[in-house]
């Protein structure tokens, strides 16, 4: 292993160069950001690359781990680690973040420095996030991130952004504020420990336990978002800037659904069993439910929004099915969701940035002006919609193979979005790429230039390459889900 | 080169040829698409000869190619199946794919798209491969969906046609609701068997038979059953059966080349395929199989009595090829898998050669495609004219023909067959020889021979004023004064070559593939219906076969369905449009396809755009957020506001309210506790 | 009942009846003339409690000093007695009601049986000690601390008396260096940018904005 | 030695500060300056000095002095510092505020303002009911002067006025609580009434009815509800410093005299105080975060918000004894005393920002004064939105830890419907802070002008919000400060 | 016979009366300081009341201090009085109402 501080570097890299480019950033030089954030975004990315080389995949324990004193007062540590399921996501987020920074390249021109600045410091907490093995550390990391989105959504944003803006905070506040207490509630339960690891040891009777979990459970379920507690997303979504709008969908969601990997199974896995009911329930509702509301959105933003939320229901669901396939799956779901719903919206963004809107009705026949762009759009849709050989059909594959081991009515049900998802998605193509060019905007449209195709080109790789060979992902997350099951598996019941 | 390159060959060149001309559809000229296609499916129908060579002589093949991905305890994996049935499919498809690439440089010839289209029907080729080639359901499914993709772009290709993007939506979305099923089904198979390789599900498939698996309240299922089921859905979509053809015959918006290809020939025969692949499977579930038969049946009959009433020419093949499709379901239904993948076979060649024959025709009279404006084509179009006339003749399976040894055999099949609904069947394939009959040979009559219409006033303003308003789409139709004219040879080589195995590869394929050892260890038949033992016993060659068909109710009937036709449409031209007007009572539901279109609109799109509709309204805007997120965030706002008013500005009520604290805590203190 | 229960009584309605008076009185004057008699009765009453020394700082400082200062403050100021006497009763019943409830609890608490270790006969006197003197050497010894703060209390009390009330006579005319010297070149001569050409005749509007930028209050 | 020596030795700095006010006062009438800077320069040189003396004659024991009266100990020391440092820094902010105004720009302004600090002082040392009494006096009545000083606003004259009167009423209810305490246990100062509380030599029925008046007078002190009710309309009306100075400073005087009184004096009586600042708590969270919300004026924006804070300050305090068990007291009384300090490092910094963007007659007290403040200065709208984040409570800002803290010890008191009920209110909390981001960042500026204001100014209010993110990324040492103090003072 | 309870009763009149004139005068700012005076004096009978139950002279010095800071308190009431006067030409409690809300 690397004697570096490899995920403290992950970490703070970002929020250093975003707070030096915070400093250096001048209005009248956009340039010089531009080139400091590319940088420091892509440093990021390649600092995470050894994670991946020297990460051994046979192993249960936290590796890379840093581990030194932090709040003593309340044995709070600066405890960092990853194991298989954090680690892609982490080099996901690095990555997100360097397609970000190009995608803002040359379409921001309002407050170059601050844009560029936010989004390093949010990448950086995000992979904060990831690597925290503390319960502080992680609440830390989780709601300090809420600020860069909070001014990403309010500057950069549409018309109605700061409706928009408030509601994503508030309503994720909610959520983070609840799961505050409920750490507190296992700090003191525990004798005085915030370390994640041994929460996920301690044996909780089973009324904490329900109770915990719904504290956990209203955050993350915030956070994914699940039904009923996900309509801030439609709104986030449409006035967020294209940038925004990618990493809240490629990362930010992930989050809820991460912790509750982190915290909700393994700590409260008893309740997690005994809720199990619920949590299917809610997914399924936004598998059905969800896909019927973004067949009739009029926006793009919101339908890939509403796109989302089914999809991350289908990750809720795995989760709580129990099975390593369908666990497994759910997490190939997260990372392929990162990639394909960040590339919609770039789609999306592209689009924008030419004719500055993302309603439905304003486009059509797109395909004629910017052919190039369309074929990866119908790409992106078709991953969108879970087609094999895109990593858009893995992970719902496996987690339709895992409930159907399960419960054949929930896969049954479930399995609904391979027609949902098809058609919300296609019907959205069809009326905004296909038919009779709409206007004269639509009309002086030209094709994707060499920075958006590279973008498009190198998202279309990764959903090609995980659609076609996802075994590189899945295998290095294999020994710790299996862990993690077992572990679940155990009642901690005394 | 050792066979194992080889079979990577056979999907990879296409591929290669689809990337190539794909991604450089900008900059290279257009020979350099067509030729490095071509050269992809030609390599790939090569390497399938030598395979199947290889395979006759006895070398199959199973292996994995590469890991796909690991989870918990299984493993997918990709790789290849090499038997007699792959080899077949691969033949088949390659030689069809690379006369419709031939094909398609004449057909397409004016077309703007033209490089797009040769890098779509390229990736179809490949994808088809890779499903026929797989050694498991996972890579099953991958180019099943992925056959499904390049039939949405390709009958979507005139992307401003608006019934075009209609189609392929259509297309796409009834596809996926089979395959609804077919993942569910391979669900249940990864569940009890614990692996999607199909050597071991078959292997272990016996031992599971008389599983039960419990599904609603006490009910106990069949597993086996259920599972069929399942995977039949999925074949349902793919090839079209009742109630999820409504998209094959929309489907014929895309170019012609396609519809043979892929609506024809390969494409919609891949559920065929599956079940005769998994049949092993479906031998264990009589339910299933009669569940099969029925369907099939009902395809088979009543999407046959469409194709009576269509007046496109290509819609009129497309309810052929339902019809067809349900003959092969009904063969799958009576556990005579072999049969069915004869038909299929034959079926290939002959419909591809009717698509083409069609298309060629379409080009003659420039993209007009009603019957009613064509009429003696045979003296300005001789080829074409021939080589559908074989083709019809196959397809109504007149003796001697390709198709009179497939469909004959599906009919004796189904009349020896004692399972459930077989009876219904019966009855259904035997009608519906007249019905083919009828259909084929009304639009074989007003095509080829009759008055010519092209001229009629009528048409002609019809035409012109279909040009008026869709200009921009393609020609529409002849001009006045225009004949039509023979197709270029890049057209009739592909009609000339398609239509030699039309007529002949029945007359030498049946004995081996039906009778002979050419599916043992492939296609396993099921014990308790002994259809194809009874079947071997009566069969003494295929002349004898001719022969004895003469004696038979089907051939009679296709002689009468000649006659009737001939007398309708050459001789007494009034009559069936004065049926038609009689029997409007059965016209006007036929001529609504039944409202299957009606009910889906209605009921399914419809319903689930007010669903949702209702959903974002009333669920969304109304109750979630208007309720509870803005509704909390207005009722702290009010309480707020009247928060605010306590503070009045008034010094003595500050007083005041301190004075009442200091009170009610006094009193909270001494009075109530 | 002996006598200086009776004295107490009769002190107490004084007390009570004037402190009314103060609360109740429509006019300042006559509200500062019932707190001067309460201020009186309660040294009366502080004497049965034998506080001699206080009683008589209350009259000296009180009586003397206080509310000499609030009579000079009342009629200083030009106060509108009409107004003032409007609307008290309106606002009497729930105040009233409130102010009843609260002296009833506290006099229960208070006049119940809570305080039965103390509640003993006055003591008697003591012919030799003096209020003053005890008070005295407690005063310089032991709250040494306490009087000095009270000093800063007092200094402080002169120091806001003398800034929030002396002005400069209003009529003189005299320098404010202050003002002089901290004034801006801005605040005299302002440059106002201006096209060579006015591009219209009502262009004065233009420069508004300019000259009114620090007043936006 | 002359144990009054030593006693003088011990309240040094208290000495240094009184009798620099009155020489400050002196030398003042010499000053030609009209912006008395030598004034300026010597009040903030006295406060440095009061640090030094603080420092140096500090023990880490707990000292009386002058008969028991005044009490030496950590807790007072380090609240000491904090508020020396405070005061130091509510000048320099107060600076260029005062010099735009000529009713302020006087000496005596430094001279109010360190008697102030006295009286803060003397709170925080008060061992005697007469000491604390004192300083409560000496701090109102330097702080209505103060607000009156303005006297040609009317805003400001009726604060003074409403401040006044309700201050005058709080301290009579302090004092009747007094008296009734002096009367059930015979004493004033704070160890003997503990010690007769623990004799059991005093009737609870009447020590009960003195809490009552006590715990309200201190409520008024703290500026919970309903004894809110002075808060908004003096932080509104006062001069913007003095506000900072209301708001900022007293709230580490009234949390030591809370301490004092409540906990080094009537412990025993912890259920009952408990159980009315929890009702005052509660409703302070609830009232100050609504009441907050619908407000244009800043100031009084943050004067609710304060009120709510306070609230989660009480919280600290109602958790401290759980069914006579006073193990968590230390930690709940120091997560207090935490919230505390940082609550004042951030309302300082609040009130800096607000003088930051005020000139000659411009009060920029409005909401909307803060209207594209990141246009105009994108550094300081980034302080001020630290400084709102913090007050939310959102890590990485020592707000949150503040709350953290509170919370943690509500928590472990048991009473987790009582840390939800606290988070829910801090949910609704946040919106009207996030106000404040969205309009400096979000919005358009009304004024284009850049700011003007002088360095030191600038560098300080710099340091200040740089601070809260630093503690909030470090809050290790305050924490262990606040707790080590309690625990050798308590 | 006079007791403890008959000058603490007193007492508690006194302050009762006082605070309610806090609250019930409406009109007159000069009234309301006058009533603080009457509150204070309450204060300082509860006071003597107890040093002389008690036997105690600290209570007496705590008299004597609130006597000195309650005349330094009025003595700034008087003086914002005056100032409020000069800005609203009133002493009506009712106009004091520019901070509300």
């Amino acid at each position: 292993m690397s004697g570096y501080p490899l995920l403290s570097l992950a970490t703070w890299i970002p929020i250093v160069a975003g707070l030096l480019i915070l400093a250096v950033g001048r209005d009248s030089n956009p340039g010089l950001s531009r080139i400091l954030c590319l940088i420091g975004a892509l440093a990021g990315l390649l600092i995470t690359f050894p994670l991946y080389t020297n990460f051994d995949a046979s192993s249960t324990v936290m590796q890379f781990v840093e581990l030194a004193p932090w709040i003593t007062r309340f044995n709070i540590n600066y405890h960092l680690g990853v194991d298989g399921i954090s680690m892609p996501f982490i080099i996901l987020n690095s990555f997100i973040t360097l397609i970000v920074v190009l995608a803002g390249w040359q379409v921001i021109k309002y407050k170059v420095a601050q844009y560029n600045a936010a989004f390093l410091i949010m990448s950086g907490l995000f992979n904060g996030i990831f690597c925290a093995l503390d319960g502080i550390l992680f609440y830390v990391f989780f709601e300090a991130s809420l600020i860069p989105m909070y001014l990403i959504i309010g500057i950069w944003g549409g018309h109605n952004r700061v409706y928009a803006a408030i509601k994503f905070f508030l309503y994720t506040l909610l959520g983070s504020l609840l799961f505050l207490v409920a750490q507190l509630y296992l700090f003191i339960y525990s004798g005085g420990s915030f370390s994640i690891l041994d929460w996920h040891q301690m044996p909780i009777p089973m009324g904490p336990q329900i109770a915990i979990f719904m504290a956990f459970l209203i955050a993350f379920a915030v956070k994914v978002p699940m039904w009923p507690l996900h309509t801030w997303l439609p709104d986030a979504h449409p006035e967020a800037p294209t940038g925004g709008s990618i990493v809240l969908a490629a990362i930010a969601l992930k989050l809820g659904a991460y912790g509750f990997l982190r915290f909700s199974l393994p700590i409260v896995p008893d309740a997690s069993h005994e809720l199990s009911w619920l949590m299917i329930t809610l997914s399924l509702i936004a598998v059905v439910y969800i896909g019927l509301v973004a067949l009739v959105q009029a926006d793009m933003k919101r339908l890939v929004a509403y796109s989302s939320i089914a999809h991350m229901g289908f990750v809720t669901l795995g989760f709580f099915l129990f099975t390593p396939v369908a666990v497994e799956g759910a997490i190939v779901q997260m990372i392929s969701h990162g990639f394909v719903a960040g590339a919609m919206f770039y789609c999306i963004g592209v689009i924008y940035d030419r004719i500055h809107t993302h309603l439905i009705a304003d486009c059509g026949g797109i395909v004629y002006k910017m052919p190039i762009f369309a074929s990866f759009a119908l790409f992106f849709a078709m991953a969108n919609a879970g087609l094999p050989a895109t990593s858009g059909f893995v992970g719902e594959f496996m987690i339709i193979l895992g409930a159907v081991e399960v419960n054949f009515w929930v896969a049954l049900i479930a399995a609904t979005s391979m027609i949902t998802s098809a058609a919300y998605t296609l019907w959205m193509y069809k009326r905004v790429y296909f038919g009779p060019i709409a206007n004269h905007h639509v009309e002086e449209l030209t094709d994707a230039n060499k920075r958006e195709l590279f973008i498009m080109t190198v998202l279309a790789f990764f959903v090609l390459a995980f659609g076609v060979w996802p075994e590189p992902l899945t295998h290095i997350m294999h020994t710790s889900v299996n862990d993690l099951l077992r572990h679940v598996a155990i009642s901690k019941l005394q | 080169m050792d066979m194992e390159s080889l079979y990577l060959t056979v999907p990879l060149a296409p591929l290669v040829g689809a990337a190539l001309a794909g991604f450089t559809c900008r900059v290279t000229p257009r020979w350099f698409s067509a030729g490095v296609t071509i050269l992809g499916v030609a390599i790939s129908l090569i390497a399938s000869l030598l395979i199947m060579q290889d395979v006759l002589a006895g070398h199959t093949f199973y292996g994995n190619l590469y890991t796909w991905a690991t989870s918990g305890n299984y493993t997918f994996s990709i790789g290849f199946q090499i038997d007699t049935l792959t080899v077949m499919m691969m033949c088949v498809v390659n030689s069809v794919s690379l006369l419709v690439h031939i094909y398609t440089i004449g057909y397409m010839a004016d077309d703007d798209g033209f490089r797009r289209f040769f890098s779509y029907i390229s990736l179809f080729t490949f994808s088809m491969l890779m499903l026929v080639m797989s050694n498991n359901f996972l890579q099953l499914f991958f180019g099943w969906e992925a056959v499904g993709l390049v039939s949405y772009l390709l009958i979507g290709f005139y992307m401003n046609r608006d019934t075009a993007i209609f189609a392929n939506l259509k297309a796409f979305l009834v596809n996926r609701v089979g395959d609804f099923g077919f993942i569910l089904g391979i669900g249940l198979v990864l569940a009890y068997f614990g692996t999607l390789d199909y050597a071991e599900v078959f292997k272990a498939a016996p031992s599971l038979a008389d599983k039960t698996i419990n599904l609603w309240g006490t009910a106990e299922w069949s597993l086996m059953t259920v599972t069929c089921i399942c995977l039949f859905i999925g074949a349902m979509g793919k090839s079209a059966q009742v109630p999820l053809h409504v998209w094959l015959p929309d489907s014929m918006e895309g170019p012609t080349p396609i519809s043979a290809l892929i609506h024809a020939a390969t494409m919609v025969t891949a559920g065929i395929f599956m079940v005769a692949r998994c049949s092993p499977l479906f031998n264990l579930s009589p339910t299933a199989l009669s569940f099969i038969l029925i369907i099939g049946a009902t395809t088979a009959l009543f999407m046959g009595f469409l194709g009576m009433i269509q007046n496109d020419i290509k819609r009129i093949v497309a309810y052929s090829t339902l019809s067809q499709l349900g003959y092969m379901t009904v063969a799958l239904g009576v556990a005579a898998y072999p049969i069915a993948i004869f038909h299929l076979m034959t079926h290939a060649f002959f419909k591809a050669l009717l698509f083409l024959g069609a298309g060629s025709v379409i080009i003659g009279m420039h993209h007009d495609q009603d019957i009613r404006n064509m009429g003696s084509l045979w003296k300005y179009m001789p080829v074409t004219w021939i080589t559908t006339l074989i083709g019809s003749l196959s397809l109504i399976a007149f003796p001697l023909f390709s198709g009179f040894y497939s469909k004959d055999s599906i009919i004796e099949a189904v009349h020896m067959s004692h399972i459930t609904g077989s009876g219904y069947a019966l009855f259904a394939v035997v009608a519906s020889v007249f019905v083919t009959t009828y259909y084929t040979m009304r639009s074989y009559f007003i095509v080829f021979h009759g008055r010519e219409r092209w001229n009629d006033a009528e048409h002609v303003a019809a035409a012109h004023g279909h040009d008026d308003h869709g200009h921009e789409e393609h020609h529409y139709g002849l001009q006045p004064g225009d004949k039509p004219h023979e197709s270029p040879w890049v057209v009739t080589l592909p009609l000339i070559l398609l239509a030699i195995p039309s007529v002949l590869i029945g007359y030498y394929a049946i004995d081996p593939m039906l009778y002979g050892s050419f599916f043992d260890g492939v296609i396993y038949v099921n014990k308790a219906i002994p259809v194809m033992a009874e079947m071997k016993e009566e069969f003494h060659g295929s002349l004898a076969m001719a022969l004895h068909a003469v004696q038979t109710l089907p051939f009679w009937l296709m002689v009468a369905g000649l006659v009737v036709t001939y007398y309708f449409y050459m001789v007494k031209p009034s009559i069936p449009a004065a049926l038609a007007k009689k029997f409007h009572g059965i016209y006007t539901p036929m001529d609504n396809k039944y409202y299957f279109d009606t009910f889906n609109m209605a009921v399914f799109a419809g319903g689930a755009r007010k669903l949702g509709g209702f959903l974002n309204r009333f669920g969304e805007a109304a109750l979630i957020d208007g309720l509870f997120v803005n509704g909390s965030a207005k009722l702290v706002g009010v309480v707020a506001s009247i928060v605010r008013h306590f503070q009045t500005g008034y010094l003595y009520q500050y007083a005041f309210t301190m004075i009442i604290g200091v009170f009610a805590l006094l009193t909270l203190w001494f009075f109530t506790t | 009942m002996d006598f200086k229960l009776i004295l107490f009584y009769v002190l107490s309605t004084i007390l009570v009846g004037s402190s009314l008076g103060v609360v109740a009185a429509r006019n300042p004057v006559n509200a500062a003339m019932f707190l001067v008699l309460s201020f009186f009765t309660a040294a009366m009453v502080w004497m049965l409690a034998q506080a001699e020394f206080l009683a008589i700082v209350l009259i000296l400082v009180y009586v003397g000093a206080v509310m000499v200062l609030f009579l000079f403050v009342v009629m200083m100021l030009d106060i509108n007695l009409d107004r003032l006497r409007q609307g008290f009763w309106s606002y009497l019943p729930l105040g009233a009601l409130i102010g009843i409830l609260m002296i009833l609890e506290m006099s229960i608490v208070l006049g119940g049986q809570h305080f039965q270790v103390l509640d003993m006969p006055l003591p008697p006197e003591l012919a030799d000690s003096s209020n003053t003197k005890g008070l005295g050497l407690l005063l310089y010894t032991q709250y040494t601390f306490p009087d000095q703060i009270a000093a800063a209390i007092l200094l402080v009390a002169i120091i806001a008396a003398i800034i929030l009330t002396h002005r400069g006579r209003k009529d003189t005319k005299r320098q404010i260096i202050s003002d002089q010297v901290a004034v801006k070149a801005a605040d005299r001569l302002r440059v106002v940018k201006m096209d060579a050409v006015k591009p219209q005749p009502d262009a004065p509007a233009a420069s508004e904005p300019e000259a009114g930028d620090s007043t936006a209050k | 030695m002359n144990p009054y020596v030593l006693d003088l030795i011990t309240a040094s700095p208290e000495v240094l500060v009184l009798a620099m006010g009155c020489l400050i006062l002196i030398l003042d009438l010499f000053v030609k300056d009209p912006a008395h800077t030598s004034t300026f320069v010597i009040t903030q040189l006295t406060l440095v000095g009061a640090a030094i003396l603080t420092l140096f004659t500090s023990t880490g024991e707990v000292v009386y002095a002058f008969n028991g009266l005044y009490v030496d100990d950590l807790m007072g020391d380090l609240l000491k510092l904090v508020l020396y440092l405070t005061a130091m820094v509510t000048l320099f902010y107060a600076r260029p505020y005062v010099l735009q105004r000529p009713d302020l720009r006087r000496g005596e302004f430094y001279v109010l303002v360190l008697f102030a600090t006295l009286g803060m002082m003397v709170m925080i040392s008060a061992n005697h009911l007469l000491t604390i009494y004192l300083g409560v006096e000496l701090l109102t009545l330097s702080t209505y002067a103060l607000i009156a000083m303005n006297r040609d606003s009317v805003s400001s004259t009726e604060a003074a006025m409403k401040y006044f009167v309700l201050g005058a009423l709080a301290s009579g209810l302090l004092l009747y609580g007094m008296s009734m305490i002096y009367g059930a246990t015979g004493t004033l100062s704070i160890p003997e009434i503990l010690d007769a509380l623990v004799a059991n030599a005093a009737n609870p029925t009447v020590l009960i009815f003195g809490l009552v008046f006590i715990v309200s007078g201190l409520a008024f002190k703290l500026g919970v509800v309903p004894f809110h009710m002075w808060v908004p309309d003096v932080y509104q009306g006062a001069p913007t410093p003095i506000t900072m100075l209301i708001g900022g400073a007293p709230k580490l005087a009234a949390f030591a005299i809370t301490m004092r009184l409540l906990v080094s004096g009537l412990l025993l009586l912890a259920p009952d105080w408990q159980g009315m600042l929890l009702i005052l708590a509660v409703l302070s969270l609830a009232i100050g975060n609504l009441a907050a919300i619908p407000q244009t004026n800043i100031k009084r924006m943050l004067a609710y918000s304060t009120i709510s804070h306070m609230g989660f300050v009480l919280l600290g305090i109602v958790v401290g004894v759980v069914g006579g068990d006073a193990r968590f007291a230390l930690n709940a009384y120091s997560s207090s005393m935490f919230y505390v300090v940082s609550y004042v490092m951030m309302s300082v910094a609040a009130f800096g920002e607000i003088i930051l963007l005020s000139c000659a007659d411009f009060e920029a007290d409005r909401i909307d004064d803060f209207k594209g403040l990141n246009k105009r200065n994108p550094w300081f709208a980034a302080v001020m939105m630290m400084i709102m984040f913090s007050m939310a409570g959102v890590p990485f800002f020592i707000g949150f830890f503040a709350k953290f803290s509170i919370l943690q010890a509500v928590v472990a008191s048991g009473q987790i419907g009582l840390a939800i009920y606290a988070v829910l209110m801090s949910l609704i909390g946040a919106f009207y802070y996030l106000r404040i981001v969205k309009v400096m960042y979000f919005d358009e500026p009304i004024d284009e002008s850049p700011i003007e204001a002088p360095t030191d100014m600038r560098v300080l209010l710099s340091i200040n919000g740089l601070a809260i993110a630093l503690f909030g990324l470090f809050p290790q040492t305050i924490m262990s400060l606040c707790a080590f103090s309690l625990l050798r003072s308590l | 016979m006079l007791t403890l309870s008959h000058f603490l009763v007193l007492a508690a009149v006194l302050f009762g009366i006082s605070v309610s004139g806090l609250f019930l005068n409406r009109k007159n700012l000069i009234i309301l300081l006058m009533a603080i005076e009457l509150m204070l004096l309450a204060v300082n009978t509860n006071f003597i009341a107890f040093s002389h139950f008690l036997q105690d002279l600290n209570g007496q010095v705590f008299v004597f201090f609130i006597l000195a800071v309650a005349a330094a308190e009025s003595a700034i009431g008087l003086a914002i009085l005056v100032v409020l006067f000069r800005n609203l030409s009133t002493i009506h409690v009712d106009d004091l109402d520019r901070m509300k809300g």
